[in-house]
């Protein structure tokens, strides 16, 4: 089963490198919702099925595979924004950013020693470089959206280190991560609205009154 | 009762001889000017005169413009019971008394430069500015004299300072201290009782006066204490240097009276001689020479102190 | 009687969020601080300390923050009353029961003895307060609202990530997984130092971005600039205390595993950083709410020193905790006031508050004075005990360095304060006037601390005596 | 000890009651009097009586706070601070009746009694704290009311600057006291003061320094006056005598008080202190000369006195340094006895010049002229305390000085030549003591002297009230009894040496305080001759013609203009002094032969504060909103940024 789920950590590095270079938001937020599918699959493909995993993948799949991409869309259609406008950090410079921060990740995971069962696995590597990632766009994006999508990484990055520890820790931290990602994230989506409502866009550069 | 004899005897000198040493010094200045001048005791007469003529006040001044020539004569006859007279030991003597000495004189500036401003004139305002400004550049020389006649005499009154150890000392090597605090202590006497190079006690251009502008209004009996307590001081101040230059004494207290006036006639030709023979400073130098002779007496400290 | 402490806002909730009539509405919020803190006085008196597997439960941090945080919320909410009738044009249909979530939240993460669900009620706080930074509906608010929200929210996930690096450091050191408190400190010898670390790390960042330890403060200006004085004056007082209990309980577990060599020195070093930060942004700061957020920053900063230093430093910590809680909420809440009055907080056009608001402007400046440990106010006694715990502990030159900081805060702080409270008043009419549910509160906080500066009661010595133990784990 | 703590509650109360009184009635301000009165004399009583016990009466209770404890201890050292306090605060509540009635400053009165009650409370407990924590306490409250007191005018700019200056000082020097006193906690292993003579004094540097800026701050030492003029100016007139007549005498106390501790005193801890006590004593002085305010003038005299306060207890540390008690003696004596003459006269000067103030209205120099004639009480006061700060008999100020003087000459018996370098003392103590002397018969011959210079001096038609007379009367006996009889005090002035250093007891008087009587002596002669010349000249002179002008050289139309003003008479003396004080000259420079009307002025500014503190300060300021605008750019993503290097960098730290 190890082969499957590395795999699956693969493909959520690739994922990360495509969100950091891709210009167009909708494409970002259809690759996060793909992560969040492939996020899904993890449980199951470490811990095999039972009702906790199960439990965890579909919500795993419903929160980040489905809803909050959902609301994302419909946020930029509401107000009409495809792509990132020239980010503080231009997108090469992001990408290369990004692979020195997955290397890291990898070197920063060898000096954390591991329990056999998690020999060889990439979960410790992969989780920190969606951290990484996850605070790469976070800084070098300008719209409140693309930050948004950022944060749902950076979650994801904590979440794949959680499935590690799926069957060892209580049900309810694994809820509290799935429902206050949700929350925080519905909070956002208000504040975005009312973002949106005040300045008519939601483009950060416009959020930068407040300064001394 | 001894301490009252002594002290009768010093104020007999002081308040009977010393207008004689204005008049010594206007005779020898006028001797040196080819003058016949004025009779020695003519100083006398002045204030007798004075004493007689009745006085006019500014309706300006109150009652400090008389506080001045109070002081300016109180001051001198208090301090001459503190300092010996030639071999005549003071009658008033004590540790410290030295500083007292120093600081009398500072009441009689007060007053006087009180006095001076009390008659609301600019020129009197002017005197009295100079007047404080070289007493002020004048006042650590005779601190620094002190010390190092203090450090010789290891004591700090002037009885004491004053003794008779000086004879010994002159050959000491504090010898050469000792001539610094000479000339520095005269200095600081031409100074004080506003004398050439620093002051002309009778020049007639009001602008280059210091000590007789301030004295301008006075008239009739405070006019007389002026001048009085100006011989006062003259007397005073000068002892010293007249004790440090003739530390003998011939053991009976007529003996020493008689040595010490003929010191002070000395001293007042001595300053006759100086007065005709140096011209005036101009006011600027003046801080720059009493500064000097800051230095000075600083040395001589400097000498003994090792 | 714990559960009631917490049900007792949520049931409110409803009620608010139903009831029809304004004021009603606004007493709900006394009514609950009143309940909330009659039920925490009973409880500090009966309940006895948690059990060993309690998920929430009383220790002597939990009482300290508690009693701390109760009075405080009390005095706020009676202000609220009259504040929200002040400003009926917004309305309270949200600020109510967000105060309502907003204390409930703060109870559990007071008395949760799982990190799982102090970190729960703490990023419950952190929603529950975003729509109070938004009160007043303009441009700046949301800005500061939304700022606060993502850096909070990106710091809450990191104290996440750094719970599941300390779960990891038990599996890894062979305990059983627990994010309980009791269990972590039985099992402290033999977690994994590694995790251990990087979770501590992780943990801090988390719960100090809450604190607002520099260089995590940065939403802190704009969001206590921007939201309505009692606002600033809960988080500055008691959001804070409760992150600040967060860092405390990490604390314990770095000590159970015998790690303080690491977590003292970061704690110190953010410690300082933030007081030096504190200290350069004050001077010449021309908008006096932005420049209590920096003194917030700084005092976070000295409780971090605090413990960073250990022993009698500690215990000049939590003393100052207390301290500052009330003396922030006396100085967030006639700030408010002025604000108000002058309908400005820029120091160009505020003048003469002292004239234009006698009361309020008199707190303020003794206030000023208390916050910044003049005697006979209570942060005098506390700040000089942490400065004997830092010399105590020989570190003269960390000593020396909060000194000169805190002479550099006091003036530039004393600039902005004096400059805003002495002199003619700008405009002698102004549309408001001090009433007495606006000033009663503050001036009850500020008797407060002045009662700690000249009389600490022997049971809350006891308390901080046992809160430390507690921390130092009984050194 | 029970008369002193209750006349320290019955004082920190007197203010209360007044602000519950009306705005405009009488009644709070006679009532607040009567308090003060009443805690100053049972305070007073109380010292008087431990003085009389002859033993240090001592209290201790518990006080509930971490390190505190309530324990109070009364000595000759303390009550030599206590007795003028209790005076001068009493004086000047008596004074502040009809200086500062409630009538004329309904705004401000009730809030300045309440803090001039609690600036004198916490004062005494200052002087008698035994605790660390107390005295800090103290200490700060004491700054907190002075700075209520300075900013009593706070809608003038002057004030609120002044105020804001002092408060920071203040601070400034209470944090290093934080840290002096904590590192003496860690030492003795609690906050309660250390008996006298207990430390060693090896590696007490920095508890030294520490002492010498927090102590130096207060008491005004240079350079650390920078707070000390403008308040003093700014401040009503009582309040100023408060804070120059005893504020910063506790800072003197504190530097006693920190050095009685040791056993050994490092040699350069005295240079130190004699260096700044002689540079404090000529720049003060010089900078006195220079000013035309009249009440920053005394300011700067203050800090002349605290220089020469300094300079006898440098002379004493020395002393203790080189073993020998008779320096020791000497110097510390006379610093003491200063610090009470200080305390009078300058309260004295304080309580006329606020007479002649409230009477034109003005501070400048330049505005009076003539007041003597209008006001003979005012002037008589104001002379008595001049003839006294200037340190000339035979008034107090002289026979502190003299002390003084007698230690440093004492210095030449010393055994090392660098000993006997101290002697140089004497010459600028000489050289202070002509500059104060220059200074006052400026001030009182420009201020009380000659015409009117202005219509506001002519127009002046009231003397001090009798509430303000009878203060002023009262410093002034006190000021001449001890220039006449300093015998009286030498006992007190002994035993406070005796707490303070190990001397050798000495029953009666000890040898070097001998001659205080016969200074006195001297004293009353002077008074009888000039009394006896001047009743013989006045009854010569009685009915001498009055009316006519003064002798203008022949200038026939003399205007009360042509006067020497302040700034001409010191111009001279001040141009000697042109580096250190570099006084700034406007105009005045007359060209051609027909020259058009010229103005002159000359100012000069603190040469500290005005010319390096604040400047600096501003730089410094602008440099951190520079750098605020870099950091606090108002991006997010920045604001992330630092989250994440925060992140990053604290991993590696952990990681190590």
């Amino acid at each position: 089963m190890a082969e499957l789920s590395n795999l699956c950590l693969l493909l959520v590095i690739l994922v990360n490198f495509f969100t950091l270079g891709s210009a167009r938001l909708g494409a970002c937020i259809h690759a996060v919702a793909l992560q969040g599918a492939v996020l899904a699959l993890l449980p199951l493909a470490t811990h095999g099925l039972n009702g906790h995993t199960l439990l965890l993948a579909a919500g795993a799949l419903a929160l980040k595979g489905a809803l909050i991409p959902w609301l994302l869309l419909r946020a930029i259609r509401e107000v009409r924004i495809r792509r990132e406008m020239e980010p503080l950090i231009g997108f090469v410079p992001t990408l290369v950013l990004g692979a020195l921060a997955t290397a890291g990740a990898f070197i920063f995971a060898d000096r954390l020693p591991l329990i056999e069962a998690h020999q060889g696995g990439l979960f410790i590597p992969t989780s920190l470089a969606t951290l990484f990632t996850g605070f790469l766009l976070l800084v070098s994006r300008r719209k409140a959206l693309t930050q948004v999508v950022g944060y749902l990484v950076l979650e994801n990055g904590i979440y794949i280190f959680g499935i590690l520890l799926a069957e060892a820790m209580p049900l309810m931290v694994e809820a509290g991560v799935l429902l206050d990602l949700l929350v925080a994230v519905f909070v956002m989506g208000i504040v975005l609205d009312q973002i949106n409502r005040e300045f008519s866009t939601l483009d950060t550069e416009q959020l930068s009154a407040l300064k001394d | 009762m001894e301490l009252f004899a002594r002290a009768a005897l010093h104020l007999t000198l002081l308040l009977v001889f010393a207008p004689l040493l204005s008049g010594v010094i206007a005779r020898t200045k006028a001797l040196f000017a080819g003058r016949t001048g004025a009779p020695l005791l003519q100083p006398y007469f002045d204030l007798a005169r004075l004493l007689r003529k009745e006085s006019v006040f500014s309706r300006t001044t109150t009652w400090v413009f008389l506080a001045g020539p109070v002081a300016g004569v109180a001051v001198p006859v208090l301090a001459a019971l503190l300092m010996p007279f030639g071999a005549l030991p003071a009658p008033f003597a004590f540790t410290g008394d030295l500083l007292l000495f120093v600081y009398l004189f500072g009441v009689a500036r007060f007053f006087t430069v009180a006095a001076a401003l009390d008659t609301g004139s600019s020129f009197e305002g002017m005197g009295g500015a100079r007047e404080v400004t070289f007493a002020c550049l004048a006042e650590p020389t005779v601190l620094f004299c002190l010390i190092v006649l203090a450090r010789i005499a290891d004591s700090l009154s002037l009885s004491a300072l004053l003794g008779p150890h000086l004879a010994a000392a002159w050959r000491t090597p504090a010898g050469l201290s000792l001539g610094l605090v000479v000339v520095c202590l005269l200095v600081v006497l031409l100074v004080e009782n506003s004398r050439i190079p620093f002051d002309d006690p009778n020049t007639h251009l009001e602008l280059t006066m210091v000590h007789e502008v301030m004295v301008l209004d006075h008239s009739g009996p405070p006019f007389a204490l002026v001048l009085y307590g100006a011989a006062l001081k003259l007397m005073v101040l000068g002892a010293p240097i007249v004790r440090l230059l003739l530390p003998v004494a011939t053991g009976h207290w007529a003996g020493d009276a008689l040595l010490f006036l003929a010191g002070m006639l000395l001293l007042a030709v001595l300053i006759g001689i100086v007065e005709s023979v140096i011209a005036r400073l101009r006011l600027v130098r003046i801080p720059q020479v009493l500064i000097g002779t800051t230095l000075l007496s600083g040395f001589a400290l400097v000498l003994v102190l090792r | 009687m714990l559960a009631a402490l917490i049900l007792l806002p949520l049931a409110l909730v409803p009620v608010a969020l139903l009831a029809p009539w304004y004021r009603l509405r606004s007493w709900l919020l006394p009514a609950a601080g009143a309940g909330h803190l009659l039920l925490v006085l009973l409880a500090l008196g009966h309940v006895a300390d948690a059990a060993p597997g309690a998920w929430i439960g009383l220790d002597p941090l939990s009482r300290l923050v508690l009693l701390v945080a109760s009075p405080l919320y009390l005095g706020c909410a009676l202000y609220a009353v009259d504040y929200l009738e002040m400003r009926r044009e917004r309305g309270n249909r949200t600020m109510v029961p967000c105060l309502l979530l907003f204390l409930a939240a703060l109870t559990l993460a007071a008395m949760s003895r799982h990190l799982g669900l102090l970190w729960l009620a703490l990023e419950t706080t952190t929603l529950a307060s975003a729509p109070l930074i938004y009160f007043n509906r303009n441009r700046l608010s949301i800005e500061a609202t939304w700022k606060y929200l993502l850096i909070c929210s990106v710091g809450i996930a990191l104290a996440m990530l750094g719970l599941l690096f300390v779960a990891y450091a038990a599996l890894r050191g062979g305990a059983p997984v627990s994010l309980l408190l009791t269990d972590l400190l039985a099992a402290g010898p033999v977690l994994s130092r590694p995790w251990l670390h990087a979770g501590f790390v992780l943990l801090l960042i988390g719960f100090g971005t809450k604190m607002g330890l520099a260089p995590l403060h940065a939403w802190k200006p704009d969001a206590y600039g921007e939201a309505p004085g009692l606002v600033g004056a809960l988080m500055a007082g008691g959001l804070t205390s409760l992150a600040f209990l967060a860092v405390l309980r990490v604390m314990q577990v770095m000590t159970a595993a015998g790690a303080l060599g690491v977590a003292r020195p970061i704690l110190l070093g953010l410690g300082l950083f933030s007081l030096l930060l504190a200290a350069l942004f004050m001077m010449r700061q021309g908008d006096f709410k932005r420049m209590l957020a920096y003194s917030s920053i700084e005092h976070m900063g000295l409780l971090a020193v605090g413990v960073g230093i250990g022993g009698l430093a500690t215990f000049g910590a939590l003393l100052h905790l207390v301290n500052n809680a009330l003396a922030k909420g006396c100085l967030f809440l006639s700030a408010g006031n002025i604000h108000r009055a002058f309908a400005s907080k820029r120091l160009s056009d505020v003048r003469g508050a002292l004239v234009a608001l006698p009361f309020s402007g008199a707190l303020f400046l003794t206030a000023f004075l208390a916050v910044t440990g003049t005697p006979p106010f209570g942060i005098f006694i506390s700040e000089f005990t942490i400065l004997r715990g830092i010399f105590d502990a020989g570190r003269l030159w960390v000593g020396l360095t909060v000194l000169v900081l805190l002479a550099t805060v006091f003036i530039g702080m004393g600039a902005s304060v004096l400059a805003v409270s002495q002199g003619e008043p700008t405009d002698r009419d102004l549309a408001f006037a001090d009433r007495f549910l606006l000033v009663a509160p503050p001036l009850a906080m500020l008797l407060a601390v002045l009662l700690l500066g000249v009389y600490i009661p022997e049971p809350l010595w006891q308390l901080l005596e046992q809160a430390r133990l507690l921390v130092e784990g009984g050194a | 000890m029970i008369w002193f703590v209750a006349g320290m509650l019955i004082t920190v109360l007197s203010g209360v009651p007044g602000l519950l009184a009306d705005r405009s009635g009488r009644g709070g301000e006679r009532l607040a009097c009567l308090l003060v009165l009443a805690g100053t004399a049972s305070a007073g009583a109380g010292v008087l009586a431990v003085l009389a016990s002859g033993t240090p009466a001592l209290l201790a209770g518990p006080w509930a706070v971490p390190g505190g404890e309530l324990a109070l201890r009364l000595d000759p050292l303390a009550a030599v601070f206590l007795l003028p306090l209790c005076l001068v605060v009493g004086g000047g509540a008596v004074y502040g009746l009809g200086y500062w009635p409630q009538r004329a400053h309904s705004g401000n009165g009730r809030r300045f009694r309440f803090f001039y009650g609690l600036l004198a409370a916490s004062m005494m407990l200052v002087l008698a704290a035994d605790n660390s924590l107390l005295f800090l306490f103290a200490w700060e409250v004491m700054a907190v009311a002075a700075f209520f007191l300075v900013t009593t005018e706070q809608e003038k700019a002057e004030a609120r600057r002044a105020g804001f200056i002092y408060l920071v000082s203040a601070h400034a020097g209470a944090l290093a006291l934080f840290a002096l006193f904590a590192l003496l906690a860690r030492q003795t292993g609690t906050l309660h003061f250390p008996a006298a003579a207990s430390l060693a004094g090896g590696g007490a540097t920095l508890l030294f320094l520490l002492g010498l800026f927090g102590f130096g701050f207060k008491a005004g030492l240079m350079p650390l006056h920078i707070w000390l003029p403008i308040a003093h100016a700014a401040a009503p007139s009582h309040a100023s005598a408060l804070l120059s007549g005893i504020v910063l005498k506790t800072g003197i106390y504190g530097l006693l008080r920190l050095t009685s501790f040791f056993t050994e005193i490092p040699p350069w801890w005295g240079w130190s202190v004699l260096a700044l006590g002689a540079v404090s004593g000529i720049l003060g002085v010089a900078l006195a000369l220079a000013q035309h305010d009249l009440k920053r003038l005394l300011a700067y005299h203050s800090v002349e006195n605290i220089g020469i306060i300094a300079m006898g207890i440098g002379l004493a540390l020395l002393g203790r340094s080189y073993g020998s008690p008779a320096l020791t003696l000497l110097g510390l004596a006379g610093a003491l006895l200063h610090v009470i003459n200080h305390g009078l006269f300058k309260s004295l000067l304080f309580f006329s010049a606020g007479a002649v103030v409230h009477a034109t209205g003005s501070r400048e120099i330049d505005h009076y002229g003539g007041l003597l004639r209008r006001q003979p009480w005012t002037a008589a006061c104001f002379l008595g305390g001049a003839v006294a700060i200037c340190g000339l008999p035979p008034f107090n100020g002289f026979v502190s000085e003299w002390l003084i003087y007698l230690a440093a000459f004492d210095t030449m018996r010393g055994s090392t030549l660098t000993l006997r370098l101290a002697v140089l003392a004497a010459p600028a103590l000489a050289l202070i003591g002509g500059l104060a002397l220059a200074c006052f018969v400026k001030v009182f011959g420009v201020a009380f002297l000659g015409e009117p210079r202005s219509a506001a001096a002519a127009a002046v038609d009231h003397d001090a009230a009798p509430s303000m007379r009878g203060p002023m009367l009262a410093l002034l006996l006190a000021c001449a009894w001890i220039g006449l009889l300093p015998g009286m005090l030498a006992p007190l002035l002994q035993e406070a040496a005796g707490v303070w250093a190990p001397l050798p007891r000495v029953t009666g008087l000890a040898a070097p305080l001998a001659p205080l009587p016969l200074v006195g002596a001297v004293g009353w002669v002077l008074l009888l001759y000039l009394a006896a010349l001047g009743w013989w000249l006045h009854r010569r002179s009685r009915n001498a013609p009055r009316d006519v002008p003064t002798w203008g050289c022949g200038y026939a139309a003399p205007t009360p203009r042509m006067q020497y003003t302040a700034s001409s008479f010191a111009d001279f003396l001040v141009g000697q002094f042109r580096v250190g004080l570099w006084t700034e000259r406007h105009g005045g420079r007359v060209t051609g032969l027909f020259p058009a009307p010229r103005a002159f002025s000359s100012h000069t500014p603190d040469a500290v504060l005005d010319r390096a503190l604040l400047p600096g300060f501003r730089t410094l300021a602008r440099s951190c909103s520079w750098l605020r605008a870099r950091v606090q750019n108002g991006r997010v993503p920045t604001y992330l940024l630092y989250v994440a290097m925060t992140l990053l960098v604290l991993l590696v730290v952990a990681a190590r």
